[in-house]
């Protein structure tokens, strides 16, 4: 297990050193500078220091193996804008993107799953239909709408939940947008969990439970939900990439302080080393999860070993 | 040896909806087991043995239903049975093995336990008795090292093993009636041979009967005492084993005894030209009329295109469906 | 049948998109871009302007229509250029597997490692708001999955038995891969296209969302509605429509994509490999 | 390496020398060892003209893998194969791949999985043609009209997808595909197994037909004994990855010389006895973890000390043809005689 | 109303989503001068009633020198927020830090005003040679030019640290300054918290205990917290100013102000039509601007005369704007050799009250006279560099045009380049000669009327479409008391000054 970990890991990383050099070459051809959104008159001359100050005016594979260098020893730069290191910019977003992320998929799954399986044990039902077309809308929304809509419902209507912010890092806070950013995980891991247990109900061991004469109930518990679970947790493992390029609306939208806004704001205003280290962080995030998964599914799924 | 036969199975009729019609997927099916017999139902793929195996365990699911017919196990009646009734007899007195040993089993959980959940459902054991208990049933199938093998999950295992697993559940609560629904197609067949043994002398030691479905109809006639040859939804003949080999008697199973090599035949008698039987099963949707294999047969004649025939019983024993029976 | 009805459905709803985008200029009352006038600002859903005006006066029917367009354009030709792409990289892969395929399967875990909404926002700024960037940005970055999906279909139709004969005829490899791969694999990347092409639209109104969505003054449903946002109490219909546009086009193709899986690809399977 | 003997036995169209076919199993990027499967090990073989040759063995011995090295779909990993006087390059130019197309081809055993489902029959039997540089538009039609009289097919029926046909006829389309370009040698890989009981005459029937009308040698895999007796002049038997006998039909099955061929024949039920079935116990051996000694031993009923440490002899090949790999063929040859004249075939 | 101490007062920055950075130094966006007011002092502070800066942290200064020389008695009873009292030390540290040309701060633009500044920033001279201590209290400044001080050190840009502890790492964490309120907690992107400082040195202030300043991008999340009583101010865009207006509930809420901000659209000289006089008024001439002021920005916004604001003291309330006469625009056009028009690019970024709306607005107007624009939307930091590379032929922008008159005429000399302020590139002799004479005459009286002259003198040369004066507009819920009406930006309110009554829900 450690040496599958290990070897997982250290395939990991050149995956890593692409998204580096895909978003430092990427940046470094993107127009607009730094310099000019800093302020409004600045002389080219003060301008032209700025630039040799953070570096720019060096070649850009100069740059990129200076930056690499300064990685390894897991330094990501400062910021252009702030002037921070980029590591304690990122240490502390990454909480409450965290609690945003992990909340959306809590709430897609305590919601999803259990849909799926209803729809699923019932398939052609009034429920089954129900379900299965909104998880259909859920999916078809534009997710700052939908975050609006829940916003001008739930907080100005109904006057139930704070409509913005991070607040004291409550809870109460945190419930619009994990719920907005939840909404099309949860659908898709409905669909998900309704189809894999449709397609477990035939299976032939499932047959084989029944002619032990057992109950549907008994033969979804003991034998139908493992199974499922190792298609639940695929699309969960995949759902948590498209849920961070999601948060990034969703923060934004919601004043949430996370890692999402800080991309925007950085790719907006040009401030590179920020850039490439939240996208880092994201693709180091989805890694690791999707490692988590790995070796989840050793636990769940027998079939799949690492030795 | 009461009189009454462990399963009787009357005029039964299996439809088949397939969305606007209603199709009877096997009619006409009537057969009787005895407490400790072993019988045996072959056919072509397609023609309705699994099916009629599964109406017999309550297993058939939509868009397949029992259209007509009795079925009595152990004298009772037990097509219209409720669902906690069924369950009662599933398992405890019915019991299953299917054809793919791999995908019978529950890949993701632990073999030992899946012999193990027949204790507790119908003995009303606790897991830990019910654990000990699938140790022994997996030693009485050979499993070398059952202490160890309970612990396996079923990729861990080789078909062979499997199938002894599967025979394990099957047997595990003493069932009175043991269906093998193609047991051993997909193994070789030394495996083969030893899972047939195996099952063989497990149902003689306890006294259980079998209905064993394959398409090999030499296999079969050598495991059964009695056996019954589907064509396309209906019992075209059943006759004792030898029988049926020596002196077939419907059209068909003449075919299907001539059609195929032997072992050994060529060294004896050289190499002839098989026998063919002309033409393709017919579909289930369309199954002609009369007969429902006058289109393939050389002795058809006019009434076999358009009436069925009756069962004819034979003065050997057995019967047959067929206006030109041998 | 139950199973058609989403097909039906689906099928109509996009069909009925693609229709008034095409027919937008016999079917829209005025022209999207110049015809504002001020004069008409903001009136709110009437016989005369069936969805209302927008700020600049413009009539929101008939920019929904012309919306259509741009939004349609940019949730086709995106997908297929992700379906080109996905299609050649995971089919060649698979079929020749070695160190081809090494590269390929780096290549798609480094497309599946960057959330592709990110990856679009970063092509979008260095390539500067408009049409052409966004099908680039969006075209570039969701062909991993459809690139697994050929993968895992060519490796395994390489050992069906009809592949296995036409190699062993004697065909090549270019030959194997267009006349016996390509056709049996379409059914699931068609049913993966078709939702592709519903997540690019709703893309299309992220982007535009954050600032960097398609070049004005033509009108996408995404620039709409993200223009619009700020006065969902005081102009809802500003946002309704647009928004129902996107929400009833999405939902279509999502639709669509179900009915088509349940025809083609009665057994799919979103196993990782 | 050996050069392949070039002996000038005209009669020989195939020559398999030394075959070995090593899968790599698992394995990452980084490291790691990599086990091997020895699928194939050592596998020597011959066929010659006009000549049906029987492959036999349990499920996973490695009878696929040599059909599949002899097309040039696999790689070997060490060995020889001489087609029809050719040496098949082991990394195949596509211009020995079609060279070897000309001579070598292969009937499957699923014949639902052997059509392209997308292409019409004459399409399936036209493009090989076409792909061969037959050009004439006349010429092809007519050679596609004729396969498929051959097979038994209608002409009329080739603009027809492959899920109009029956399994038989399909299986047929597959026969037709292998012989459009005339090849000398055909595998049949299972070409019955998957077909309907009262169907498989049919074409074991149209096999041996063609195989006289055009003069073709045959390498016949199955797992069913009888149609193997039936078919070969032949037979080889493989025991994981390695062949153990090798004979005259009539000599493997009348006079199995190997414990396992004994094993095998004796596991048929023979349906007009009543009689429990012949076992060997144990199941079959793991191929990534194969037995110490002779593979078969931990089944054999014969085994002695010397089968458990050292791996079978060679094949040594008896003065009558028949060959054997075995410690103790020479005591077992007179108690299998026996054996088999005492299970009473009619 | 006697003002009540304690309480939270909960504003919001609108403008993006995240803080840029608490050294203020480093960042002069209006969103970060938001909580810096609360945070930090300047040498001068913008008076709101006055419509001028006045000394803040000076107590007088007195002029000497031919207007050259300042020197400052400063307050003894500033405390920084560790304890340590303000000496001139820190102020002399403070603007060295900013002329450290290494680091390009905002604020040097402004530093730069004082003598031997300039020099610092090179790298030639270590500390400012115009800045003089006489004793802890007393500081002289000698300058370049004749100008007021106080619109040069009046904004946070220029805020002064704690000599010596700023240069800490931990500075930029958990910063220090002089101002009313203390540093509490900083979630980025999410709120800076801030709490009253005991001992500012003003008595009795501030009122409230604590501060809370969320960031708030999204107009429509903004209004939808503010309907919900979450926060106490928010700052109203076109769309909801009408809303609010028409909104009996909150109507009162509406605190309005003209702010020192000309939108235009800049027209590049050296692209053809252009560079004809005529041309540039022909387009004056061509658009509706009323139409556009009334039904697209909803009377957010004042007419543009010229390039002095309503707010400007050297406003001209004489002057007319161009009349919206598309026959004489079309006139204007034929004189100048374009009878059908020709056609342009017209570069915008996205923003609301000066960017794309009004864009789509005008090209029919424009198209009307047979002008024909092409759109080229780019992001606002893309635009900003176009605008001072000059790679446009025209653009649409918003520009600070006060408090002071001279700056902001200043940026259309000849001598300032375009990457300062000069964004079409304006060159001519006779607006040149205006600018320079009034920044030699000593007479208030007489610098303002030279002054107004050239801004006279702009709108007839129109190197931009005159479109408007901003209309800063703030919602201020009814608890909050004590809102100051700043021309220069709306949002910086000296929080000192500000208190919430009882009604207010927070705690
Ligand atoms: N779930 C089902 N839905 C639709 N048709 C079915 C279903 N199960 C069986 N059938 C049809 O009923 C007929 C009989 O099927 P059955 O499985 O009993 O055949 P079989 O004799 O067991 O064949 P095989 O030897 O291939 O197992 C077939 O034509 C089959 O297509
Ligand atoms: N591509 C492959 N990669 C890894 N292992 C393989 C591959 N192909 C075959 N094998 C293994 O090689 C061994 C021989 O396989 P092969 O298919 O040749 O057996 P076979 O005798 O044809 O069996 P069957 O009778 O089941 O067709 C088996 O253990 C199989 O699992
Ligand atoms: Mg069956
Ligand atoms: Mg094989
Ligand atoms: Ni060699």
């Amino acid at each position: 297990m450690l040496a599958f970990l290990i070897r997982r890991l250290l395939q990991t990383i050149p995956t890593v050193l692409a998204v580096v050099l895909l978003v430092f070459v990427l940046f470094s051809v993107v127009p607009g500078s730094i310099a000019s959104t800093m302020s409004d008159d600045s002389d080219p001359q003060v301008e032209l220091r700025m630039k040799k100050q953070l570096g720019l005016d060096q070649p850009v594979y100069m740059r990129f193996g200076a930056y690499v260098a300064r990685l390894a020893t897991g330094d990501l730069g400062a910021s252009f804008r702030t002037r921070e290191p980029v590591t304690t910019m990122i240490a502390k977003r990454a909480w409450p993107t965290l609690q945003l992320i992990f909340a959306s998929m809590a709430f897609a799954v305590l919601l999803g799953v259990p849909l799926g399986f209803i729809a699923a044990l019932r398939p052609g039902s009034l429920v089954d239909t129900v379900s299965m077309v909104l998880a259909v809308s859920g999916l078809s929304l534009a997710k700052f709408w939908l975050g609006l809509l829940l916003m001008y419902l739930f907080a100005l209507k109904l006057g139930w939940l704070p409509s913005f912010g991070y607040g004291d890092g409550g809870l109460k806070y945190l419930i619009l947008p994990a719920v907005t950013l939840g909404v099309s995980p949860m659908a898709l891991l409905a669909r998900t969990t309704r189809a894999a247990v449709l397609e477990i109900m035939t299976a032939d061991f499932v047959r084989t439970a029944r002619s032990k004469g057992m109950s549907e109930t008994r033969v979804v518990k003991w034998h139908v939900m493992r199974n499922a679970l190792v298609l639940i947790l695929t699309t969960m493992g995949l759902q948590f990439g498209a849920l961070m390029g999601q948060a990034v609306v969703v923060e934004k939208l919601f004043s949430w302080p996370g890692i999402g806004s800080l991309l925007v704001d950085s790719v907006l205003q040009r401030d590179i080393p920020a850039v490439q280290g939240s996208i880092l962080v994201v693709v180091l995030f989805f890694l690791a999860i999707n490692l988590l998964i790995d070796v989840l599914y050793g636990v769940i799924d027998p079939r799949i070993r690492y030795a | 040896m009461t009189g009454v036969p462990l399963v009787e199975v009357e005029d039964l009729r299996i439809d088949l909806d397939d969305g606007s019609r209603r199709v009877a997927a096997a009619e006409g099916i009537s057969f009787r087991i005895d407490r400790g017999e072993t019988f045996g139902l072959v056919g072509e793929s397609g023609c309705g043995k699994s099916i009629t195996a599964l109406a017999l365990i309550g297993l058939l699911r939509p868009p397949l239903s029992i259209g007509g017919g009795v079925i009595r196990f152990d004298g009772k009646e037990i097509q219209h049975l409720s669902a906690a009734g069924q369950r009662e007899l599933r398992g405890n007195r019915i019991a299953m093995i299917f054809q793919e040993p791999m995908t019978a089993l529950n890949p993701v959980s632990p073999v030992g336990r899946q012999i193990a959940e027949m204790f507790v459902l119908h003995k009303g054991k606790s897991w830990r008795e019910a654990n000990q208990l699938a140790v022994e049933s997996l030693a009485s199938v050979r499993v070398p090292a059952p202490e160890r093998r309970v612990n396996d999950y079923p990729h861990q295992l080789s078909g062979g093993m499997r199938q002894r697993v599967m025979i394990a559940i099957a047997l595990a609560c003493g069932p009175d009636l043991l269906i093998a629904d193609e047991p051993t197609t997909a193994l070789d067949v030394t495996v083969q041979a030893e899972i047939i043994e195996l099952m063989r002398n497990l149902c003689a030691e306890r006294g259980t009967a079998i209905l064993m479905i394959s398409h090999d109809l030499g296999l079969v006639a050598n495991v059964c005492r009695r056996v019954a040859v589907m064509y396309a939804g209906r019992i075209v003949e059943e006759r004792g084993s030898a029988d049926i080999f020596r002196a077939p008697s419907h059209p068909y199973t003449q075919g299907l005894v001539a059609s195929l090599p032997r072992l050994g035949s060529r060294a004896a008698l050289g190499r002839t030209r098989l026998k063919e039987i002309a033409g393709v099963v017919p579909a289930i949707t369309g199954f002609p009329d009369g007969c429902r294999f006058n289109p393939r047969c050389a002795q058809a004649t006019d009434i076999c295109r358009t009436v069925a025939p009756h069962t004819d019983v034979l003065e050997a024993g057995g019967f047959v469906r067929c206006y030109h029976h041998a | 049948m139950k199973l058609r009805a989403n097909l039906v459905i689906g099928g109509s709803l996009f069909a009925l998109a693609i229709i008034v985008g095409l027919l937008a200029p016999w079917l829209a009352h005025t022209d999207p871009v110049m015809d504002a006038n001020l004069m008409n600002a903001e009136e709110p859903p009437s016989w005369t302007w069936w969805f209302g005006t927008d700020g600049q006066g413009r009539d929101i029917y008939s920019r929904v229509l012309y919306g259509a367009r741009v939004s349609l354009t940019v949730g086709i030709v995106s997908q297929l250029i992700n379906s080109v792409i996905g299609v050649a990289l995971g089919l060649s892969a698979g079929y020749f597997g070695g160190w081809w395929d090494d590269v390929v399967n780096a290549l798609t875990n480094l497309m599946l490692a960057i959330p592709s909404l990110i990856f679009a926002l970063a092509i979008m700024a260095v390539l500067g708001p408009g049409l052409t960037s966004l099908l680039i940005a969006l075209g570039l970055t969701n062909w991993s999955f459809t690139c697994r999906l050929a993968r895992a279909s060519a490796l395994s139709l390489r050992n069906q038995g009809y592949v296995q004969a036409a190699t062993v005829l004697g065909y090549g490899d270019l030959r194997i891969m267009i006349t016996q791969l390509l056709p049996n694999m379409l059914g699931p990347i068609v049913v993966i296209g078709t939702l592709g092409m519903g997540s690019a639209v709703l893309s299309e109104a992220a982007l535009s969302f954050l600032g960097l969505g398609v070049r004005p003054p033509f009108p996408s449903w995404g620039s709409m509605l993200s223009e619009a946002r700020d006065q969902i109490t005081t102009a809802p219909w500003l946002s309704l429509f647009p928004g129902l546009a996107i929400f009833l086009t999405v939902l279509g193709l999502n639709l669509l994509g179900d009915g088509l899986r349940d025809i083609l690809d009665p057994h799919s399977r979103s196993r990782r490999t | 390496m050996h050069e392949p003997q070039r002996k000038p036995d005209d009669d020989l169209i195939l020559r398999v020398e030394d075959l070995a076919v090593h899968f790599p199993l698992g394995g990452g990027l980084f490291g790691r060892e990599r086990r091997l499967l020895r699928a194939v090990d050592g596998v020597d073989l011959s066929l010659r003209r006009g000549e049906c040759l029987g492959l036999v063995g349990e499920s996973g011995s490695g009878k696929s893998t040599v059909a599949l090295s002899i097309l040039g779909l696999l790689k070997p990993t060490h060995g020889h194969i001489v087609v029809d006087g050719r040496e098949v390059a082991t990394d195949s130019q596509s211009a020995d791949r079609k060279a070897l197309a000309r001579t070598v081809q292969i009937v499957f055993q699923d014949p639902y999985a052997s059509l392209n489902p997308r292409q019409t029959v004459r399409r399936t039997l036209e493009d090989p043609l076409r792909v061969h540089g037959v050009a004439a538009k006349s010429e092809i039609e007519d050679r596609v009209a004729t396969m498929l009289k051959h097979v038994g097919l209608r002409p009329e029926q080739a603009d027809r997808y492959p899920h109009e046909f029956s399994g038989g006829q399909r299986q047929r389309i597959g026969i037709a595909r292998a012989l459009i370009l005339n090849p000398k040698i055909v595998i049949c890989d299972e070409p019955v197994s998957a077909l309907d009981v009262s169907i498989r005459a049919q074409i074991i029937n149209l096999l041996l037909e063609l195989k006289d009308t055009l003069g073709l040698s045959y390498i016949m895999i199955s797992h069913d004994l009888g149609v193997v007796e039936h078919m070969s002049d032949r037979v080889a038997v493989m025991y994981l990855g390695r062949i153990v006998e090798n004979g005259d039909w009539r000599e493997i099955f009348e006079r199995p010389a190997h414990p396992y061929t004994q094993a095998l024949i004796a596991a048929i039920p023979d349906p007009l006895r009543h009689a429990p079935l012949a076992t060997t116990g144990g199941d079959l051996p793991n191929p990534l973890n194969p037995p110490n000694g002779c593979a078969f031993s931990p089944r054999c009923r014969y085994a002695e000390a010397v089968c458990r440490s050292e791996p079978g002899p060679v094949l040594e090949t008896r003065p009558d043809g028949h060959a054997v790999r075995c410690w103790r063929s020479e005591e077992i040859a007179g108690q299998a005689a026996l054996a088999s004249s005492l299970s009473g075939h009619p | 109303q006697t003002p009540r101490k304690g309480g939270t007062i909960r504003m919001t920055a609108p403008y993006g989503s995240s803080f840029t950075s608490l050294d203020i130094h480093t960042t002069q966006r209006a969103q970060d001068e938001i909580y810096a007011k609360g945070l930090h002092r300047s040498l001068y502070i913008w008076d709101s009633a006055e419509g001028k800066p006045v000394p803040e942290l000076a107590k007088e200064a007195v002029v000497s020198g031919g207007g050259l020389v300042y020197t400052f008695k400063l307050r003894d009873d500033a405390y920084f927020h560790n304890g340590r009292k303000m000496t001139a030390d820190d102020v002399i540290w403070s603007y060295n830090r900013i002329m450290d040309g290494t680091k390009a701060y905002p604020g040097a633009r402004y530093v730069r005003v004082i003598e031997g500044a300039a020099a610092v920033e090179k790298g030639q001279a270590k500390d400012i040679s115009g800045l003089k201590k006489i004793d802890d209290f007393t500081l002289e400044m000698k300058l370049t030019e004749k100008v007021d001080p106080g619109f040069y050190f009046f904004t946070a840009l220029t805020s002064i640290y704690p000599a010596d502890e700023a240069a800490k790492e931990s500075f930029i964490q958990k910063p220090i300054g002089l101002g009313p309120f203390k540093f509490v907690e900083h979630v980025p992107g999410s709120r800076i918290v801030l709490e009253r400082w005991d001992r500012f040195y003003k008595p009795g202030k501030p009122y409230a205990d604590k501060v809370i300043v969320s960031v708030m991008g999204e107009a429509a999340a903004r209004d939808v917290a503010f309907r919900n009583k979450e926060i106490d101010t928010s700052v109203l865009g076109p769309a909801q100013y009408v809303a609010y207006q028409s909104d009996a509930a909150l109507k009162g809420t509406i605190v309005e102000v003209a702010e020192v901000f000309t939108r235009y659209m800049g027209m590049n000289p050296s692209f053809k039509p252009f560079a004809d006089k005529r041309v540039r008024q022909a387009i004056n001439y061509a658009i509706d601007t009323d139409l556009i002021i009334n039904k697209l920005v909803k009377n957010k916004a004042y007419r543009a005369t010229s390039w002095l604001p309503l707010t400007s003291p050297l406003y001209d309330k004489t002057m007319k704007p161009y009349a919206y006469d598309p026959a004489k625009a079309k006139q204007l056009l034929a004189d100048a050799g374009y009878p059908n028009g020709f056609e342009f690019e017209w570069t915008t970024s996205q923003n609301e009250s000066w960017g794309l709306p009004i864009v789509t607005a005008v090209i029919p107007m424009l198209d009307k006279v047979g002008i024909k624009a092409k759109v080229k939307q780019v992001e606002t930091a893309v635009l900003a560099e176009v605008v001072r590379s000059g790679d446009y032929q025209a653009f649409v922008y918003s520009q600070q045009s006060g408090p002071d008159p001279q700056a902001a005429l200043k940026c259309f000399h000849s001598s300032t380049p375009q990457s300062a302020c000069n964004y079409m590139n304006f060159k001519n002799a006779d607006f040149d000669k205006l600018v320079d004479e009034a920044g030699q005459a000593d007479d208030p009286a007489k610098r303002g009327q030279l002054l107004q002259k050239a801004n006279a003198l702009l709108y007839d040369e129109a190197p931009v479409w005159f479109f408007n004066y901003n209309k800063a507009v703030m919602a201020v819920q009814p608890w909050l008391k004590g809102v100051q009406l700043n021309a220069t930006e709306l949002t910086h309110q000296n929080v000192e000054d500000l208190w919430v009554d009882e009604t207010s829900p927070a705690k």
